[in-house]
């Protein structure tokens, strides 16, 4: 467009592969390399176990990555837990069914506090070493370029994705923003009596501070004092 | 309620001291201009804060501060105010040394990767436009019960803004983007997260997705993204990138983990959603609401926001008999398209208790349903969009409560 | 102009070092959310400030400082870069000990008088509306000839906020005004100036006058009369009484200082223009500027704002030949009454000297006119309401000059 | 309105009375009371002149109150040098055409850092004293609620102000909006050459600061660097 002229200029192949990093669910981005699993076992338990535990289980600073999955799971690529709402919180391996996911964000993003430091090799071996924790792949195994693909195929919840909703404002995806609940607008008589199902317990009322210091001093209210007692 | 009420009384003198004797105020010389070449609020309206809620987050860097909702009038959010969602901390970058990449995911996807600079980027045309920004997580601790008191930490991962920027199809198009191969947008951020998402062609063709600067007037702030942030109108904030540098056009979708990990919605049976980005219509009341206490009994105005990821909100209905008869809310103009709309409704409050609540219909006429409604559907483990009607329970002591009704 | 630009440049190492070598933010652990509860502009933009023009007035306290128009993209003035104008100073009122009286100039005009809180005025049904507020002497000092170097010296008494408050139209009813018999309010501050001015019962009737306590979705700040302030829309800003206290309904205009012996218009002849509250149409250019340099030859967004006080701005036309020939601009939507409305033309700069004006036409179809129409009828010694095309001259260094036409 | 019931109470008398201090043109509002010229020139000469010079001459603090008006002005209610441009600023009293408004004006904001400070009786006397001072009336004078509408008659500027123009967005005054100046959007050759006919001297490059300074940092443009002389 000759009406911008002048204004950027083509990147250079060097400033691309600076830059470009994204690893895609196709693996196109994944760069050529491997790492073992004894070899991602060193770096977890260097730059990675004081923040997500010497298991990955730990929810010091966020979720588990590991735990919840099954041998079962790995052959259905439907992690069961899911189902089971009594099963505490969902680790990062419960969820994932994209193993690209998992090199892209530690590539880019971990550990925390020094991002992008780990090289390629390293990237692969932790990878590997997570999934090692997860029951998915042996102690033994080395992660590469050339078997990544076939580590997809073992992903305990590979199959546990739909895109079939409403939510995707495309048309590459979803079922053309349908929505799945439809309410209606009803005006008069429209419920029975209505009841109280849940509301935060007393004990719980100062939580989240002392509310009357939450709300502003004028107007058609005021914050309740939550360091004292409720009135009804 | 009386016990904390401020009346308005006739002191015996014959009249409010208030009145009968001038305040300093009224009798002295005050401050002088430019006092603060960039002001402040009044020292009283320290209440009003954006706050983090105990508990939820382990960190403070993968984190969130929630907008003081119940404080707020109209639809814009003061700058100031804004919720942040921060995944790796926040940064005050440099604009001279920020730079916006534009590439392809392969050499077909477009015709030159491109470099620029904020200073050119600011020399292309421009628009202002006002839009909401939501969390998708936003009201997402409720799916299952009550769990928090006020509106800030209910549905305060929401803000309102006119944002300035251009539309990033220029920028495409001077990429030599091919718009039948690349489908999908890649956006990433230039802070330690990297933060990527994939945004659909469809938006960005539309014009609507915009590389913005702006912000309410000024340029962004540091927390939302300074210098740079993408804003795409309707969708939840993670897609909305910070410390935007670098746009990638693709034929496929990216799984980034916060699209393949986070921000995927489970279903009964077990199931994920994913790539669930359009935030559906929702509304709330934000006067009254909990931890509000009413000071007296008679006429309130009830008001609050309503907003749609599908365009404009069409209408909003309040009831104060927790869903049994509802009244049409007066919209305030100008209702615009993915933007907050601020409703209002005339009450008398009798003094027994209320349970008042709000429901949202957009112009695709989609109604805002019940946590009932809602929860036959989804179930109640889903964490994002929830976008049920809310609650509210003005007691007899004149205390708000949030409420869940069966 | 290349002297100072910023180029884009690939440096010899085959990129951008600004690229090739990541920066800091992008390998490390930012800061945490909340790390201010209310926050501030990025430290980058510290230029962005209010000022005060040296020599202007005499004391600080009876003083104006300067938006920095120069620097805001689209509609919305930030409140902590709104201009302030004082007459004895400003103030942090506590809102708790501030009351409204309604009464009449005497027993005829209402069947009541009537003393407000502000919680209760806070209770009653609001509007927010999006206006913009002009002092009636902004422009004023370049009557004569070219004054001031930038636009924010020459039309920075300008803001524009989204105003929340009560029609002042239901206080009245409350008080049972007879409208036949009132046809003028006076308005009154609490201040030391306790700034009064007369303000007539048609706008009132049209539900456009605000007793307002909201601005831009939080508290009015002090500078601008919190907690409570006249909203005129249309109307110069003195008329929009900060820390208002007391509103008076008569069947006379009043005589204040501020409508007696300022903000009157001596016009050729000798005669001053009283009662001189409307402002009319009017526009600038912000960018390019007066004090900008442009960075480079090439394509430009030549942008600015436009607003009329008797309603929507219709259309504005830009000039780049100083007046010769003029191209129609793009206006941003929403276009809203009494409101600031940004315009923007695409501009390529050919490196000559260049002459940029704008001229707004507003919905009753009244043409901004230039100096030499302005002054034909006017002179050039009225001070306020200076509504002339402005003109900036591009020089060939790329520097931008505030110049007059013969 | 019983709709709004409970907002809002009825004023007492002593409320109004405490704030319902305007005084208009017809001199309602105005309180009973007089104050001498002499009494006047004791208060301003212990209150007034720090700030507006002891005839009201200074421009310290703000424009002179007194001067520019004569014996003629007295009687035409014109100030002739109103048409004088080389008349160096405008003084109070060359424009002010409502006596009400100096007494208003005084009772509610003078002294500038002592509002309200001043009895009636004060108010009367100043007021006086600045009259005299410009000339309009007599030493010995003493003004007073009975008088001060003559006093009325004798003002320079009194017939000196018009309301027939279009700004007044109201029908009790003024000419119902109709603009006094009409210029047409023209769109092609509209005019003759421009010619630059004035602009800020080089000399006064750096007198608003350096503008260099006073610009954002990054965009379309710097600011000027002022401190530097100017490039063509
Ligand atoms: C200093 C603390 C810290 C260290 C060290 C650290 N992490 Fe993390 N990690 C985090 C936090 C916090 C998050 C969540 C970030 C967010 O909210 O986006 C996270 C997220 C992750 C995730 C995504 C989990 C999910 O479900 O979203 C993975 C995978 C991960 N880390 C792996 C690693 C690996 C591998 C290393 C070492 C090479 C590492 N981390 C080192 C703190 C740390
Ligand atoms: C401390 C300084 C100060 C003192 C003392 C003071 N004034 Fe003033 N006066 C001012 C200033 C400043 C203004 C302009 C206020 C404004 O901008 O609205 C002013 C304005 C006026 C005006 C209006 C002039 C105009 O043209 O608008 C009058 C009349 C006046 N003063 C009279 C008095 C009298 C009478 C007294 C003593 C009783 C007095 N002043 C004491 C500073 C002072
Ligand atoms: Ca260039
Ligand atoms: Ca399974
Ligand atoms: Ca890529
Ligand atoms: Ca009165
Ligand atoms: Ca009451
Ligand atoms: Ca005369
Ligand atoms: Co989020
Ligand atoms: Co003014």
């Amino acid at each position: 467009q000759t009406a911008f002229a002048g204004i950027g200029r083509v990147a250079t192949p060097q400033e691309v592969a600076a830059w470009d990093i994204d690893v895609r669910p196709d693996f196109k981005g994944l760069p050529k390399g491997s790492g073992s699993v004894a070899k991602g076992q060193e770096v977890w338990e260097g730059k990675c176990a004081s923040c997500h535990g010497v298991f990955g289980e730990s929810n010091e600073v966020f979720s588990p990555l590991v735990g919840g999955t099954t041998k079962d799971d790995v052959k259905t690529g439907r992690v069961a837990r899911l189902n089971d709402s009594s099963f505490p919180g969902r680790t990062t391996l419960m969820k994932v069914a994209t193993v690209s996911t998992l090199w892209d964000y530690i590539n880019r993003a971990m550990p925390w506090n020094a991002p992008k430091s780990l090289s390629h090799e390293e990237v692969y071996a932790v990878t590997a070493y997570l999934l090692n924790m997860g029951g998915v792949i042996a102690d033994g195994f080395t992660l590469s370029d050339a078997n990544i693909a076939d580590v997809q195929k073992l992903l305990p919840n590979r199959n546990g994705m739909t895109t079939n909703h409403g939510l995707w404002p495309g048309k590459g995806m979803g079922n053309g923003s349908k929505p799945d609940v439809h309410a209606l607008a009803c005006m008069k008589d429209c419920i029975a009596e209505p009841k109280v199902a849940s509301f935060m317990p007393d004990f719980a009322r100062n939580n989240h501070g002392d509310l009357s210091q939450q709300q502003r001093g004028v107007g058609p209210q005021r914050g309740a004092d939550t360091t004292r007692p409720p009135a009804a | 309620p009386a016990a904390l009420a401020r009346a308005n009384p006739v002191a015996a003198g014959g009249g409010d001291p208030n009145i009968l004797e001038l305040p300093e105020h009224s009798k002295g010389l005050g401050q002088p201009v430019a006092t603060d070449g960039y002001g402040r609020p009044s020292k009283y309206e320290s209440n009003v804060q954006r706050r983090t809620s105990p508990g939820l987050t382990q960190t403070t860097q993968a984190s969130v501060s929630f907008a003081p909702l119940q404080s707020l009038f109209g639809i814009v959010t003061p700058s100031g105010l804004h919720f942040e969602r921060h995944h790796q901390g926040w940064w005050d970058i440099d604009p001279s040394k920020h730079r916006l990449m534009i590439n392809g995911s392969d050499d077909k996807m477009l015709k030159k990767p491109l470099v620029f600079t904020m200073d050119e980027i600011m020399r292309l045309p421009s628009v202002s436009r006002f839009h909401f920004i939501e969390c998708g997580a936003n009201t997402g601790m409720e799916w299952g019960n009550v769990a928090v008191p006020t509106c800030q930490y209910s549905h305060g991962m929401l803000s309102c803004s006119e944002f300035t920027g251009v539309p990033l199809k220029i920028l495409l198009d001077m990429a030599g983007v091919d718009y039948k191969r690349g489908r999908y947008v890649l956006a990433e951020g230039a802070d330690g997260s990297s933060m990527t998402r994939t945004v659909p062609m469809e938006l960005i063709e539309s014009g609507q997705v915009l590389v913005a600067y702006g912000q309410n007037g000024e340029m962004l702030r540091p927390e939302q993204g300074y210098p740079l942030r993408l804003v795409v109108p309707g969708v939840q904030g993670v897609s909305w990138v910070k410390y935007l540098r670098r746009i990638e056009v693709g034929d496929q979708p990216y799984g980034t983990k916060d699209e393949a990990i986070h921000y995927i919605d489970l279903q009964p049976g077990g199931l994920h959603r994913q790539y669930t980005s359009t935030q559906e219509c929702k509304s709330v009341v934000t006067t009254p609401s909990g931890g509000q206490v009413l000071l007296d009994k008679g006429f309130y105005q009830i008001s609050g926001l309503a907003w749609s990821g599908r365009g404009k909100v069409k209408r909003v209905d309040v009831s104060v008999d927790g869903g049994r008869n509802w009244k049409t809310a007066r919209l305030q103009e100008p209702v615009m398209s993915k933007c907050l709309t601020r409703f209002s409704l005339d009450w008398v409050w009798d003094g027994k208790p209320a349970l008042l609540q709000s429901r949202a219909t957009d112009e695709t006429n989609y109604v805002q349903p019940s946590y009932r409604q809602l929860r036959a559907v989804r179930g109640s483990r889903s964490i994002y969009h929830n976008n049920s009607i809310q609650t509210w329970l003005v007691q007899e002591s004149g205390e708000v409560k949030n409420v869940q009704l069966s």
